[in-house]
């Protein structure tokens, strides 16, 4: 069982990465996963339209931002609890960097840390992909 | 609940279960796994026998020839059809549907004509009728069974005297409800309009006399009976043979060619131009001769009490909204309250349990049934014990503990 | 002459040959032997492995479609194309060449159009065409090789600026004779014209780069390659493939599905209706692996050199009338004066020896050469020896004791 | 090798059965075919044509026959040696029998005294059989 206090400081992918190494079973890997799903941030009102839908998932997902002083933030759901947990491994991060660091950031790298492909359907890695495709096609605009 | 011996003893000749203990596989309805003596068929054929069919000269040729005509047969037979060259093999349950499409394409359909399917039917035995329709500018008409209680009435309805063909499944993929076919069939003839029965979901749990049915076309695929991939068949009824042109042109299907005229071959090679899949057709005779071996009857009965068990089990618990029939053919789609049908299979997949997500190739009937996301489809065969159905309502239950 | 090491290694691959040391099997252009990977590949795949590909939502399933996409890549790699999406799995050639007539029927071809196909084409790569010339009311230009020199100029003499498609054979199954392909496609860029190669008797002897062909379809057949049966491959080049429309019509060519439009997917599932024959594509994937671990400019050195030799000697016998080239690819066809070409077959069937006699597909090719019985043909790989050779010469010899 | 003075003698059904069943070794069962082919009766001129030919035989055959006192008399070539071997096989017996006998007689149970049709090639027997079955049509008419 993930205590939700300790979810509210895993912020950093080092947080995260060093989460998920702890895990020895499918089930606690999981559990977190759709757990800390709840904790995504609510999208802005009237943006979960399918305008902001990313094709490609097997299931469907939501993605859209905001900027600030020229600083995006990242706003996605799903309407699978797996992938808002994924959402969330994805966006926490990359919402405490500043624009240039998300337009190099390392997915790839990432989720191999995070040995998360692996342990995902071929489609939901395709799923992954084609998210953090479209985040730094934003990033680029 | 116990599994029977006799179903045990059917389970052992499928390796790959064997192989994989711990694997509960109820993904039937997409592919079933093989039998051994399949897999020895083809070795053997390869090692000893291999050449290719017709056009022989030579005795390896000649013999091959004859195993291949003699599956041919076997499987006519095994459908209740006694005249070998309406057996036709194709790639599977599709490209017969396309081959019929095609043919009839190019016979003389008039422009008030329509064409009428049912609205439980795999996008294989709509989309070709679809597209035909719209290529010939007639009327595609869906005959709307009324929640899928699988009346005739539907049928009455939709078919009349500028019906062309009725295309229908014996059995559905996406909810296992078998379709009133005699009916359907007896309601054709009267119109004087051709009859389709897409077999797919039929042939590995029903016995099929495709005679007594006296439709016009019957078709399936061997790799859902326990046969190979790759390989179909495409039943067209004696009286039907002579009447349509050629699909495919190539080797095999012609009589005689020069370069202003072709003379085409009888069926079955005037459907079957080019080098045929031998392989196949040899691994799916040894598949019939083992299933001609075994106690069909005590199978089929075994498959049902399975599916109703599975079935009563699933009903009595209230997260579950079901969508197949009571009396379902192997095949329970449901739904679990709350639950994106996806995340069911993964982790279901993670316990080890094969099940299908999804619009099963049938997104109509989910449309219909308001479910964007699709079902959670449970597809059983006579080798599925009722080990396998506890240890999957466990996993059922245990879901909720992950969230 | 005796048979190198690296040959006979060669043939120890092939079981068929193995368990019958005495056969010489000279109808490889008809199909050729497979070796044992082929068959543990097989036996492996649906003992461990096997479950449908694509919609998949559990491991078996996907590990399955990773192999197959797998087998995909590798296949277009061996013919030159780094786009594994440009190779499209079908029957066989015959499906392949069908295939592609079906899509251009349906797209725009003006009635002054013109289909230019050589005088050497196999039946698969002329009826097609014929028929659709038939249908769309539009001429078939038959380019005349004269009495098959294999010059260009009688395609040049064909092309204009209204052919829509220019289809030659890389590798003529009659005689073996190898058509100057580069030029014909090259021509037909010239005249914005497409181009098909029908590759069914190059791709196992001679290297394949579809790249460098600069082709817009390139099709053959797995069996004659050394893999299995039901299995043949349609290389479309990137450029063309959004430009055609749909060939046949069911599950994973689409995208979404209602009872008014269906919107299809991309290449190559676009023109992949249905399950496919997944066990031939993970079989012919063994047998791509494993020729890449032969040595192939050796193997086709030595099929050259054993065609040579064998055609040599029947050069030197005044009895026999050579209809192949000298520098015939693997392809010797003739004729013996005074015999009738079933009859030599069949006494050479009682030695053992598997040729294959008649019009090979090919009745215009024959009608050419005004040969009614056609001929008899030997068709040689890499596995066959000097012994097969001897052991053929000699067969030849002793015919005329029966008369 | 077969001596031409003991073809002669060679007539009836028996006769060849027994002649047949003395060959151990393929070359002579095809060695007596192809030679004994020779010895059947040319055709009667003019009747070597389109219209006298069998279908679906391998090689070419054509069959006729003549009505003498309402006695049916079978002629027929082939342009392949085998078949006129086989052609000889057929005719000879028949030729010394009466319509009724001919209408009566059983190919089948010939061929397989001859031991035939399993060293022919399926395509031989099926040409075999076109042409019997074209025989007993003609003795019907
Ligand atoms: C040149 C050529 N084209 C086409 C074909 C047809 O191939 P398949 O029968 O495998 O479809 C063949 C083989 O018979 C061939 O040799
Ligand atoms: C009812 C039905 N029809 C058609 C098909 C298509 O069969 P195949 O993919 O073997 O061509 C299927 C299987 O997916 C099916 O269940």
């Amino acid at each position: 069982m993930t205590d939700n206090h300790l979810i509210s400081e895993i912020q950093s992918t080092d947080n995260i990465i060093e989460h998920f190494n702890q895990f020895r079973q499918w089930e606690d890997r999981y559990r977190f996963i759709m757990k800390i799903g709840k904790n995504l941030q609510a999208m802005p009102v009237n943006t979960q339209n399918e305008s902001n839908e990313v094709s490609g998932c097997e299931s469907k997902v939501w993605l859209t931002h905001t900027k600030h002083d020229n600083q995006l933030t990242f706003f996605a759901t799903s309407d699978s609890r797996i992938v808002k947990g994924l959402l969330w491994i994805i966006l926490t991060p990359i919402n405490h960097m500043d624009n240039a660091e998300i337009a190099q950031f390392d997915f790839d790298t990432y989720f191999e840390q995070l040995n998360l492909i692996k342990h995902l359907s071929p489609s939901r890695g395709a799923g992954l992909l084609a998210i953090t495709q479209k985040i730094k096609q934003i990033c680029q605009q | 609940m116990k599994t029977p011996a006799h179903i045990l003893d059917f389970k052992a000749h499928f390796p790959l279960l064997i192989n994989k203990p711990d694997l509960v596989y109820f993904d039937n309805a997409a592919t079933t796994q093989k039998p051994q003596v399949m897999l020895d068929a083809i070795q053997h054929f390869y090692q000893y026998d291999y050449a290719t069919v017709h056009r022989s000269t030579h005795t390896l040729s000649s013999d091959v020839t004859h195993q291949y005509e003699e599956s041919r047969k076997n499987v006519a037979q095994y459908i209740g059809c006694d005249q070998p060259s309406s057996l036709i093999w194709t790639k599977g349950t599709t490209e017969s549907i396309n081959l019929v499409a095609t043919i009839l394409q190019d016979s003389t359909i008039s422009s008030s004509s329509n064409i009428v399917i049912s609205d439980l039917e795999h996008h294989a035995n709509l989309v070709p009728w679809q597209q035909l329709c719209q290529k010939l500018n007639i009327e595609l008409r869906v005959a709307n069974t009324q929640q899928f209680q699988h009346k005739i009435d539907a049928f009455i309805e939709a078919v009349d005297q500028d019906t062309y063909i009725v295309a229908c499944s014996h059995v559905s993929n996406a909810l296992g409800i078998t379709q009133p076919i005699k009916d359907v069939i007896k309601l054709a003839k009267k119109y004087n309009a051709l009859s389709l029965i897409d077999g797919a979901q039929a042939v590995c749990h029903l016995n099929v006399d495709v005679n007594a049915l006296d439709c016009d076309f019957y078709v399936f695929s061997a790799h859902k009976m326990y046969g190979p991939t790759g390989l179909g068949c495409l039943y067209i009824k004696p009286e039907q043979q002579s009447r349509f042109p050629p699909y495919q042109f190539g080797g095999e299907m012609v009589k005689t060619v020069n370069y202003n005229n072709t003379v085409f071959n009888d069926l079955p090679h005037k459907y079957e131009a080019g080098t045929p899949n031998i392989e196949a057709v040899i691994a799916f005779g040894a598949v019939i001769q083992f299933l001609q071996q075994q106690n069909l009857t005590l199978l089929q009965q075994y498959e049902s009490e399975l599916t109703r068990y599975l079935y009563q089990a699933l009903k009595q618990r209230s997260f579950i909204s079901l969508y197949s029939p009571i009396d379902s053919q192997n095949i329970i789609s449901f739904t679990l309250a709350d639950w994106h049908p996806h995340d069911v299979s993964e982790l279901l997949n993670n316990m080890n349990i094969a099940v299908r997500v999804g619009t099963h190739c049938a997104q109509p009937v989910m449309q219909q049934l308001q479910l964007t996301n699709g079902t959670i489809r449970l597809s059983l065969c006579a080798y599925n014990t009722y080990e396998d159905a506890q240890l999957f309502l466990r996993a059922i239950d245990s879901l909720e503990d992950f969230i």
